[in-house]
């Protein structure tokens, strides 16, 4: 009986003591800026949540460094998004009641970002949606406080698609991951076998969570026409899995993958053996373009003991998301939402570690900007550098891939 | 006339045959009891006459009408109730809520769900009226569990009693009561054997063949005799099988 | 026709590994009367731990001592958790798996890191192989052995001895144990850790071909169940057989239906309810009704 | 005295702590965590009638909540754009796919139906998210509204409003509890438990236990439906993963932690404490799943009836604890017997 009156008082104690420490009241004086993180640290995507939030980090000390913005030191605050979308909602939601931010950025998964930015707009906070690639973001579900800062679906297919037919062949087979974003990937996939004049041979639509792609690649072993380019929108731990089995099934060897979007850490898991296709790329962190150099450096530095050595492209987005979010609050001189985001729209910035500058464009809130395309390296290429695994073949400008208005005819919210 | 009766039944588990080719008449308002070495298949043909088995083959006839294969609610709405061997009681509500449940199920006002149960003024009125019959009003309101061996013994018959059975299958009814309750609950089934017809089947031949009108004896899932206590005693295969020299 | 054959085989193949999986899943679900939800945490432990071992040990040592790890750390776990929930209402024993099923993953997370790893296969069953019309991954007959002797393996521990008597009379009925006057507690530990190195070797096998993610014992949880319904609880061939239909529904749906692949084992789990309650060879036992 | 008497009535307790703790709450922020605290607490309270009272332990009923957030939102998208319309729908909805899954599950009990539930679950949750035409898919149903409240077209009342959202949920709260409280203590309830007590023993009353597992499924499945609307409106939008297996622990910790399975209000306590714990630790901490695991198991060692069974909390009249028991009672010698 006595156990269990101290594991009982143990508890109240716990408890209270958990609510002391949470529940008290945010400081009523403005004396610094609040930056909610949302991104996910559990779940499907938890690594690229912990990539982006370094990228995010990197960003808020610089400019702490040099002493904030606005006179005020920056303040992260951070949630976890656990890959879930209602989850997600409810930690936006936690961020703007409680912790009174001023802004809000994160998220890797597309839907997530898309229930994250339902509340902003709602609450009339902006809203960075980072390393989110489907076209809903900045299209069917854009909002007037909700940016994107990585490139669509459409940049990055129309980036590596062109590229394929010329260079490679125009019959295609599509595996496409069997949700919005996969489905989206294949969708513009085929506007450009149309645009090209290419045959489409099929489509393998894989749902999401499969671990055993075998009965796939064994399909397209037995298509009555060999495909030129096995064309994949597929991604996570599922693109993880698929590329060991596609060197398990050897046909790595014998056929080419296209890849609608590669992250460096599914690639980084596989190892370079079995790294393999032709893919769109945010960015490489050996980009011949100015900054990158140093940007790297300073990433060892700060993170010397992350488990991937070099930032990557879901770090980049988190960066440069932060760091141009936190400089607009700067420019507009307030903390205040509408001024931020005029100070935003239709902005271009040129220190963005690419060739062309990247622009944010004012009716869809699209950041409009470099999508490069890679090709794997062979092991043996990777002597000197063994994170080096991508050979970076061509680039397109944001304008050339970016949907135009009228593919995409959205209204954006009046501002409030 | 034979209230119940059964055709040819036959109840097999994997391998083994539980029950084979009964075929037994119950007669209406006599005390029937069912006797035979453990494992002889006595509570299998419990669970047949109620439902709770199907038998692999066979009927059972009820006041003439096929009943086999019902299920076990339909048959105990027919006025077919029983006690079980090992207790088998509501043992977390009191006395008084066991019985009132099976009044309740009696008058078919289990569905009603908006009303509080003690707003049921004829329900509760004859709860009570069957606890003091079964003289447990005392208790009526002590948690089930803490009640004695004895009167959880006739709570269960008291349960059974709540549907206003015309048959009334009991299971051991005294099985590990001491001498002094046995008396008890052997008075108690006399007094209410004036009411409805009873089958019980029970190991202690003393009450067998003082209550019994007619005695069946099985044996390894077989009837091997059926008749009154003098013709049972009398019988020389039941004393070879069964009762050695017991009596 | 050669397509249909291929997909034939590979579910097969499949099925195997499947079985295994759910064989361990099943025998504690029958003899602790437990749904494991931690099964797939321990699958994924045993994939983490041969990941560590085959860089020090090699790829066999690691493969024979791994799954003895996730056994002992099943052994930890029953002792010191699971054991207290027996013969209690099912809820708990449920809830507390799937508290250590959540606890363990987080573990992994805070020890491996979240990134994914490769395990790479041995040498000598790395790539494919042509036999006929069949283009095949030479790893993945390699798994298909070594499933096959473990479930032959766990066969003939059932079938020729007295444990294996004990745990099938356990299956069914946890009191007739008690009858027998053998020692339930000791014999429900070892059961558990035996479940438990199972579930570690599968990990172990489809390591290689799947890669790893802290998230990859949730994945291959379900089949697992589905395996059980299908199949029925308490029997070895209900656990293989049940096995071989969800990895034949995996493969052979994409024949027909891609999108159906992962549905397709929850519908024929759906009309194995309807037709069959209790699942293809399951016994009808007092679980049920 | 008889009001005292109503006063430390925790029905009476509970209504009044929600409505004044806006009071406090509205300093701190958070409005919109209590009134996830309550949406839960309508749902948990509900599940309670089929785990704590008929003692069917399903795993998956985020199955229904998960479906009542969705139907919510194809009402509005596609029917009637109304608050009580979409809600009455998801509860009727819910009812309906709780009476066809009931064929299936009320036929088992234990273990079997568990796993059936998990099975049920995980079907649905694919159905949910692969159907984009109609679901949105892993998107979610985004852009459910809360349409003001009219009576009979007399008085608009706005809820779209935290605080207006709040006492909104707050009397639906209100009323689900005085009818769960209801329904337990009528015939019915009585019934439902006498069945987890001892199911063979009602059968042999001559109830068709089937038939009212089966009523408590759709009883239970109603109140989900209902919470997923809210929770829906509250959120804005519907989304697949409540419905996952791996989210389905909620609600049972909720009714388990509070102490549901010996006290009514059990579940609402749980509910607020279950979610203010896992709002605290997430915040805290990155590893915070590893937190909740280990407070799981914790809690099954330790605490297994709950906050209020452990303190002893309301069990006066009606002693509703029987974990200690082995599950199935019944018939155990009958079955011996018949098996010679």
């Amino acid at each position: 009986m006595k156990k269990r009156g101290t594991i009982v008082g143990f508890l109240a104690v716990a408890l209270v003591a958990f609510f002391v420490l949470n529940w008290q009241p945010v400081a009523a004086a403005e004396k610094e800026v609040r930056l909610g993180v949302i991104s996910p640290s559990s779940g499907n995507y938890a690594d690229q949540g912990a990539a982006e939030r370094r990228g995010i980090t990197m960003a808020v000390e610089e400019i702490n460094a040099k002493g904030g913005i606005l006179g005020m030191k920056v303040r992260m605050i951070i949630e976890d998004t656990e890959t879930d979308p209602a989850a997600a909602a409810r930690k936006a939601k936690k961020l703007i009641e409680r912790d009174k931010v001023h802004f809000m950025l994160g998220g890797i998964s597309s839907s997530c970002a898309i229930a994250i930015s339902e509340v902003a707009q709602r609450a009339n906070v902006i809203y960075f949606n980072t390393n989110t690639n489907s076209d809903a973001c900045t299209g069917k579900h854009a909002h007037r406080t909700n940016f994107r800062v990585g490139p669509s679906n459409h940049m990055l297919v129309f980036a590596i698609g062109p590229w394929l037919i010329k260079n490679i062949g125009k019959k295609w087979y599509f595996m496409t991951h069997d949700y919005s974003w996969g489905r989206s990937g294949t969708a513009v996939n085929r506007q450009i076998l149309k645009k090209y004049g290419g045959t489409e041979l099929g489509e393998a639509l894989i749902p999401l969570g499969t671990r055993d792609f075998s009965s796939y690649l064994i399909k397209i072993r037995n298509l009555p026409t060999k495909p030129d380019v096995i064309m994949c929108t597929v991604g996570g731990v599922d693109l993880s899995a698929m590329l060991e089995q596609v060197h398990e099934f050897g046909m790595d060897k014998d056929y080419n993958f296209g890849f609608t979007l590669r992250d460096y850490p599914d690639v980084w898991a596989v190892g370079p053996e079995k790294n393999i296709g032709y893919f769109a790329v945010e960015w490489y962190h050996k980009l011949d373009a100015p900054g990158v150099k140093e940007f790297v450096a300073r990433y060892k530095k700060r993170f010397p003991n992350a488990s991937i050595p070099v930032p990557e492209n879901c770090c980049y987005n988190g960066y440069i998301g932060a760091r141009e979010l936190l400089r607009a609050a700067q420019r507009a001189g307030t903390l205040e939402t509408t001024p931020i985001i005029k100070a935003l729209e239709g902005y271009t910035f040129s220190d963005n570690m690419k060739y062309n500058p990247t622009t944010i464009r004012s009716w869809d809130h699209q950041f409009i900007q470099d999508v490069f395309i890679g090709q794997a390296k062979k092991p043996e290429e990777l002597k000197e550098d063994p994170t080096d695994f991508h050979k970076i073949i061509g680039y397109m400008k944001g304008e050339e891939v970016a949907r135009t208005r009228e593919e995409n005819p959205v209204q954006l919210e009046p501002y409030r | 006339m034979a209230i119940l009766e059964t055709i040819g039944v036959e109840k097999r588990f994997g391998g083994l045959t539980a029950n084979a080719d009964i075929n037994i008449q119950i007669e209406e308002g006599a005390i029937t009891s069912i006797i035979g070495p453990n494992g002889a298949g006595k509570t299998t043909l419990f669970n047949i006459l109620t439902g709770y088995y199907k038998p692999d083959r066979g009927e059972v006839h009820y006041l003439g009408q096929n009943i086999t294969g019902w299920p076990v609610h339909k048959i105990v709405r027919k006025g077919i109730a029983r006690s079980f061997q090992v207790l088998n009681i509501f043992n977390e509500i009191p006395v008084f809520e066991n019985i009132r449940l099976a009044v309740q199920a009696d008058q078919k006002k289990g569905f009603h769900f908006l009303k509080s149960t003690s707003k049921f003024r004829s329900i509760n009125e004859r709860a009570e009226e069957i606890l003091d019959e079964i003289g447990l009003f005392r208790v009526k309101d002590v948690i089930t569990k803490y009640l004695s061996y004895g009167d959880k013994r006739i709570l269960e018959i008291g349960i059974a009693l709540a549907s206003r059975p015309r048959l009334l299958l009991m299971d051991e009814p005294t099985s590990g009561l001491p001498s002094s309750e046995t008396e008890r609950v052997k008075n108690f089934i006399k007094r209410i054997s004036e009411k409805m017809t009873i089958v019980v089947i029970e190991h202690d031949m003393n009450v067998v063949l003082t209550i019994s009108d007619n005695i069946i004896v099985l044996h390894q899932g077989r009837v091997i005799a059926q008749g009154s206590p003098q013709e049972i005693k009398a019988n020389d295969q039941v004393q070879e099988a069964y009762l050695g020299g017991i009596v | 026709m050669a397509e249909f054959l291929s997909q034939l085989f590979n579910g097969l193949v499949l099925g195997l590994l499947f079985g295994v999986m759910a064989l361990g899943f099943m025998m504690i679900l029958g003899v602790m009367e437990v749904i494991n939800f931690a099964h797939g945490a321990l699958f994924a432990l045993g994939a983490y731990f041969a990941l560590t071992l085959q860089k020090v040990l090699g790829y066999w040592l690691a493969l024979l001592i791994s799954p003895l790890i996730v056994g002992v750390v099943g052994l930890v776990i029953e002792w010191t958790a699971v054991r207290r929930v027996y013969q209690k209402d099912p809820l708990f024993g449920l809830l507390m798996t799937f508290g250590l099923a959540m606890a363990l993953e987080e573990v992994i997370r805070i020890v491996w890191g979240k990134i994914g790893y490769s395990i790479a296969a041995p040498k000598f069953v790395a790539g494919p192989v042509a036999i006929g019309f069949l283009w095949y991954s030479k790893y993945r007959l390699f798994m298909a052995l070594l499933s096959l002797i473990l479930l032959t393996a766990v066969w003939l521990f059932l079938e020729k001895t007295p444990y294996g008597a004990i745990i099938k009379a356990g299956v069914s009925d946890s009191e007739m144990v008690l009858a027998l006057g053998k020692d339930l507690k000791r014999l429900r530990t070892l059961v558990f850790g035996f479940g438990a190195s199972l579930a570690g070797i599968a990990g172990v096998i489809a390591g290689p071909m799947w890669s790893l993610k802290p998230t990859m014992g949730t994945d291959v949880l379900m089949p697992s169940f589905v395996v059980v319904v299908i199949g029925g609880i308490g029997s070895f061939w209900g656990a293989v057989i049940g096995g071989l239909i969800v990895g034949l529904s995996k493969s052979m749906s994409v024949l027909v239906w891609p999108r159906l692949s992962d549905l397709m084992m929850y519908f024929i789990m759906a009309i194995v309810l309807l037709l069959r309650p209790r699942g293809i060879m399951g016994e009808k036992s007092l679980l049920e009704q | 005295m008889k009001i005292v008497r109503y006063m430390l009535h925790p029905m009476f307790i509970i209504f009044a702590v929600f409505l004044v703790a806006p009071i406090f709450i509205m300093r701190v922020g958070g409005m919109s965590l209590a009134i996830e605290v309550m949406i839960w607490a309508i749902f948990a309270v509900g599940y309670n009638i089929l785990l704590g009272y008929t003692g069917l332990p399903s795993f998956g009923h985020g199955l229904f909540f998960g479906t009542g957030a969705y139907l919510c939102g194809l009402i509005q998208h596609h029917l009637i754009p109304g608050t009580w319309i979409s809600i009455l729908g998801s509860m009727l909805g819910c009812s309906i796919i709780a009476g066809i899954l009931g064929f299936f599950l009320a036929r088992k009990r234990g273990i079997y139906f568990a796993l059936l539930t998990i099975a049920f679950t995980q079907l649905f949750f694919f159905i949910a998210f692969q159907w984009d035409s109609v679901t949105g898919g892993e998107n979610g149903l985004m852009g459910i509204e809360r349409y003001p409240l009219s009576i009979f077209g007399l008085f608009r009342i706005p809820i779209d409003g935290v605080l207006s959202y709040y006492y909104f949920v707050y009397a639906i709260l209100v009323a689900s509890i005085v009818v769960l409280w209801k329904i337990v203590h009528s015939p019915l309830g009585s019934v439902l438990y006498a069945i987890k007590q001892n199911e063979v023993r009602a059968k042999y009353l001559g109830y068709n236990t089937w038939m009212y597992k089966w009523v408590s499924l759709i009883i239970s499945g109603l109140f989900a439906g209902l919470a997923g609307a809210l929770y829906a409106m509250l959120q804005h939008g519907a989304f697949a993963n409540p419905i996952h297996w791996t989210r389905s622990g909620d609600v049972v910790m909720m009714v388990l932690v509070g102490g549901g399975l010996t006290n009514f209000f059990g579940p609402v306590l749980g509910a607020a404490i279950f979610i203010a714990l896992r709002d605290i630790v997430s915040t805290l901490t990155e590893h915070w799943y590893l937190f909740y695991g280990l407070l799981i198991v914790f809690i099954i060692l330790f605490l297994p009836e709950g906050i209020l069974g452990y303190l002893k909390v309301g069990q006066t009249s009606r002693k509703m604890i029987s974990v200690e028991e082995k599950w199935s009672p019944s018939l155990s010698g009958g079955a011996s017997d018949g098996h010679p």
